[in-house]
């Protein structure tokens, strides 16, 4: 049974990863997974420059969802290639890092140097974050200016380039057209769908950043549509992400279009999320007698079979 | 630090919406500070798992204890649990207080801040520490496990808001009328922010290292997601924000930076 | 203790009324809910011909979520003042009309002749429903068209318009500005947000019409965040909705800015909703000795009072 | 057509994954083919109300009773109620059967489509039909009732998949093998879909009147939100969509537009 995708370029030996920000640099989960067993890790995002992150409150829970303003806490480029690479380095899946910028230049300066990196399997960047008060979604909400980053990233590196868009826009699909032409070689969606919450004892917003980005299976149906969309109006593969919790939930997107998927909250209630996940990818395939995943991509019937 | 299913022993009220949960569950070894990530239900709401200190832990047995007050639809989940049932743990996590052997010690507990500074009084007891134990309450029958406390050998000071009970007032102003007699070498602390603060400031005046066991929500538990991170001053003077639930819940008083929480 | 607001002109005794669609033409409800304890009543969408709305199934659960297609099936503008319109008249509080067209002429027709018939106190103007292939959300995504729709609208009326927005959009704001620039009275935010469910045993779309807009506590964080932008950016006042199932839930769409709220998804649940609502806002203006409603209104503080 | 809190009485399993749930509840009547919409949980995830047909009715006790079969995560909530908790319920709602007086009659139930014919039985009994009841299910274990059945006085047939009890096939080949034979006078059938059309065809063929109980997700239950069309043929031939939940959920079989559903 093949449960292999090729994505951007890398083999995976399954299609199942972390979504950004969900997973640390690995060494936080690597009591409770096996990292070897992923398709893929993928790090929280990294700045040029380390970054303190929002005051918190951070996270609050919201029905069947996560809104965060975590606000890309990191320590910056140099002491990730120093402090973080080192150990993800140790394990056999891709290492897929993911950066944001507050300029276009500062994108291309994370791509460029990140290619000097051994390990660095590909680059998933970051257009779409709504935490932050410069860059972030801001570029990613318009085509252009998605464009104009990726095609920055593009002329300075060789890596795959993933481009992690999101969903807070009019029309997903334009934005997506737009980063393939520019040059990305797969897509991410989708980011946190922007949010707030209000403490009403207080009469104050709960997060300290006032919004933050929302996550979980609430926003699951929203993400499945933007996959769904995009999928079928781009050549490139679509990583799908947004509340999925368990193998049907991967299952989903699979069928919609992904070619892979991410798994994001459903980390932060599990540690072993993940492998269930891949498990039950596995024991749906069987039981189906389907003999490749790849069989599974895509494949959603529109037409009622009456 | 493992994921494990734990046994429901008894779950039984002990106060006003206050509950004591003692769960079987595989923890060899566990230290007063340190917390356990409980899942509260099998749906997607409530979706997180819910922190709760340590509040007793019987290695023999392996058991252990939670004490806990519903505020909301995870901990209301918790309450309607009986014997046998089981319950998704992740834990014990984050760093407990780091205790002494030999000194003079006030523990101060506010509210449910007496959950984790029950075991640590029966731990600092063990290591040969005299305790002072203050508690406040609202009012007296929101008082706990005042019998048990008594019998670990601690003296046990009460400060209820109403004056119900013992002093009235503030147990920070229970606390501040007795520092400078009492001579303490360390100061333990658990209790709402504002507490917190005050016993960091009372603690930095008289010159006695404190350590305060903060709260703030949180998702994974691990230190991955950056949740639940807190101002925290780093030993340059630099402020950092660190996460409770990895490098915390127990941090030095003089090192959180009290004046930049968020809200 | 005062619970009337003011709202484009219409004086409503409390802010509370149900949300287009979830509430029928209240004589459904009637026997659960006394109508004239409403703060107003707000009827499905009415469009200028009868519509058969989309195959089923229609709707379907999502976590803490509900997706519907119906498709704004409805019995046309005529049998609507006919049949529907002397039941509704019977109640004290304002009629507001729902209407969705298919081109900006419907809009400006169903308004004109709706003008003219006794009993109708407001207009709400549906350019954002997810469920129709003509017209709906497509107006409502750029601010030229939101725009167009809203001025011919006003061309033709002296009723109160309000427009009801989408939050399928980069900009809420813009949209927002822009109508209120063409004559809007007031805004409706938000309707459903675009999503897709699927079948992975059957691996079919779950609904007939394939896509569909969520609603429910899973969009509230949305949902706030958007009238929290919204009420800041404009002087034309606010109707809050998206996930109100409790008092509490309503208060924090007052606090961010709200004049009113709507109640949607919640009246499915349980047909009292409103009126608990109502009752929950009158005990916290009781319990925290506030005389006024309209006091709470966009008092949330945003600084730290530390 | 009420909004009401009913307590249960008991509720236990009665075949593989298939529990009786009997609760008190103030209705004071109800027909054969209505049902009832209940809350399952206090949170909002399952947020909507589930319809259950009603599957008995005590007026002297005012009792209701329901069959279910767990399938999700509503129904599993209601799996775990005990004697005395209560739930919410919205209902009878719904149209029943129209129940004709002593005529022969073909009550056809195709897996849980036994929960309202069974309520039907009695009543099509006690209204002086005589009644044959098709039973169709996977295998013997899954059928349901059989004694209860034939102590209300019907003519119990029984069909199974594997062939474990009964006829071997589905409930509708052995319903074809019969209904030329039997000279009903209605048909009155509630199962999965395709059983239905298939019956549908049948009545039709042998230009015998049926009703039909159809099933679809469902909202508000009361008709408002057009959440649970289902493709019907009005009487002049033009298709429109009704709603099963304020118009049906029994509807005559030849106005079903079985060929137009969406899935
Ligand atoms: C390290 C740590 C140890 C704790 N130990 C105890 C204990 O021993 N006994 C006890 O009664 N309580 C303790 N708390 C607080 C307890 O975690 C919360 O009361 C509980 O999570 C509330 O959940 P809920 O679903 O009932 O309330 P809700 O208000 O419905 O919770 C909503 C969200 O807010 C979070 N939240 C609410 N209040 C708090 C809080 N005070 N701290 C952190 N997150 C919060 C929840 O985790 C959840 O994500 C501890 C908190 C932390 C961080
Ligand atoms: C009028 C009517 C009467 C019914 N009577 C019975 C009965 O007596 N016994 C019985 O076992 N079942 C009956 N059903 C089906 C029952 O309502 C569903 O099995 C139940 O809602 C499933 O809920 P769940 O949360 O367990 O499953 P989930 O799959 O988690 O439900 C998810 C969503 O799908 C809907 N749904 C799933 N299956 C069905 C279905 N077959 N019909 C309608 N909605 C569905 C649910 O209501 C919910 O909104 C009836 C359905 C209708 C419409
Ligand atoms: C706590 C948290 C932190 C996140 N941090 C990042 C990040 O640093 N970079 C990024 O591209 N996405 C980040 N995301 C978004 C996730 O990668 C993912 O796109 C989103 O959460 C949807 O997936 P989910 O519903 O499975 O969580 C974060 C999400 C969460 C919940
Ligand atoms: C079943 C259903 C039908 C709806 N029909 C309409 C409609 O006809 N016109 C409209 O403007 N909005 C319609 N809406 C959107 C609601 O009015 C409301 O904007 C949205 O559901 C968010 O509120 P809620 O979360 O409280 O449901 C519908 C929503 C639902 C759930
Ligand atoms: S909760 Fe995730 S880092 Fe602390
Ligand atoms: S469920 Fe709302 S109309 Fe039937």
């Amino acid at each position: 049974m093949n449960l292999t995708v090729e994505l951007a370029g890398l083999k995976l030996q399954n299609p199942v990863m972390p979504a950004s920000g969900t997973f640390g640099f690995g060494e936080e989960y690597a009591s409770y997974v096996d990292l070897n067993a992923l398709g893929a890790l993928v790090t929280k995002s990294i700045t040029l420059e380390p970054r303190l992150g929002n005051p918190p409150p951070r996270i609050v829970e919201t029905p069947a969802g996560l809104l965060n303003s975590i606000g890309l806490q990191n320590p910056g480029l140099e002491a990730f290639i120093r402090e973080k690479m080192p150990f993800l380095r140790r394990f056999r899946p891709p290492i897929i890092v993911n950066i944001a910028g507050s300029t276009v230049d500062e994108y291309a300066e994370l791509a460029r140097r990140l290619g000097e990196v051994p390990g660095v399997a590909a680059l998933e960047v970051n257009i779409s974050c709504p935490n932050v008060k410069e860059g972030g979604m801001a570029f990613g909400s318009e085509p252009e200016q998605a464009a104009e980053v990726i095609q920055a990233v593009r002329r300075v590196t060789t890596l795959p380039i993933i481009a992690k868009l999101t969903p807070n826009v009019t029309d997903i699909v334009a934005v997506a057209q737009a980063v393939e032409r520019a040059g990305a070689d797969a897509l991410s969606l989708i980011n946190t769908l922007v949010g707030m919450a209000v403490d009403w004892e207080k009469r104050r917003p709960v997060l300290g950043n006032i919004v933050g980005g929302l996550s979980g299976p609430a926003i699951k149906p929203i993400a499945l549509y933007a996959v769904w969309r995009v999928a079928r109006s781009v050549k490139i593969p679509v990583i799908g992400m947004g509340g999925i919790m368990t193998a049907t939930d991967a299952l989903e997107f699979l069928l919609v279009g992904a070619r892979a998927v991410a798994v994001g909250t459903a980390n932060l209630v599990s540690p072993q999320a993940m492998l269930e996940i891949i498990e039950g990818l596995r024991e749906y395939l069987m039981q189906n007698n389907i003999d490749d995943i790849n069989k599974i991509i895509g494949s959603l019937e529109l037409t009622s079979p009456l | 630090m493992a994921l494990w299913v734990g046994e429901v022993v008894t779950n039984f009220p002990t106060g006003p919406g206050i509950y004591r949960l003692r769960l079987k569950a595989p923890i060899e070894e566990t230290k007063p500070g340190q917390f356990v990530h409980l899942r509260c239900g099998s749906g997607y709401d409530p979706l997180l798992r819910r922190p709760l200190s340590i509040h007793d832990f019987d290695p023999g047995k392996q058991e252990i204890e939670f004490l806990y007050r519903v505020v909301g639809k995870g901990t209301a989940w918790l309450a309607a649990r009986v014997p046998g049932e089981r319950i998704s743990g992740l834990g014990p996590l984050g760093r407990g207080f780091v205790v002494p052997f030999g000194k003079r010690l006030a523990l101060v507990a506010g509210g449910m801040g007496l959950a984790p500074l029950f075991f640590l009084a029966r731990e600092a007891v063990a290591q040969g520490n005299r305790v002072t134990f203050y508690q406040g309450a609202r009012s007296r029958n929101y008082l706990l496990r005042e019998r048990e406390l008594a019998e670990l050998g601690v003296e046990l000071e009460i400060a209820t808001e109403d004056g119900s009970a013992g002093f009235t007032g503030l147990v920070t102003d229970l606390l501040a009328d007795q520092i400078t007699s009492q001579q303490f070498d360390g100061i333990f602390a658990c209790g709402p922010r504002d507490m917190l603060a005050v016993v960091a400031s009372l603690a930095a005046t008289h010159l006695i290292p404190a350590q305060v066991s903060l709260e703030e929500h949180m998702a994974c538990g691990l230190g991955a997601c950056r949740g639940c991170a807190v101002p925290i001053y780093q030993e340059d003077g630099n402020l950092t924000y660190e996460n409770v639930c990895s490098e915390g819940p127990v941090f030095p008083a003089h090192r959180v930076a009290w004046d930049v929480f968020g809200r």
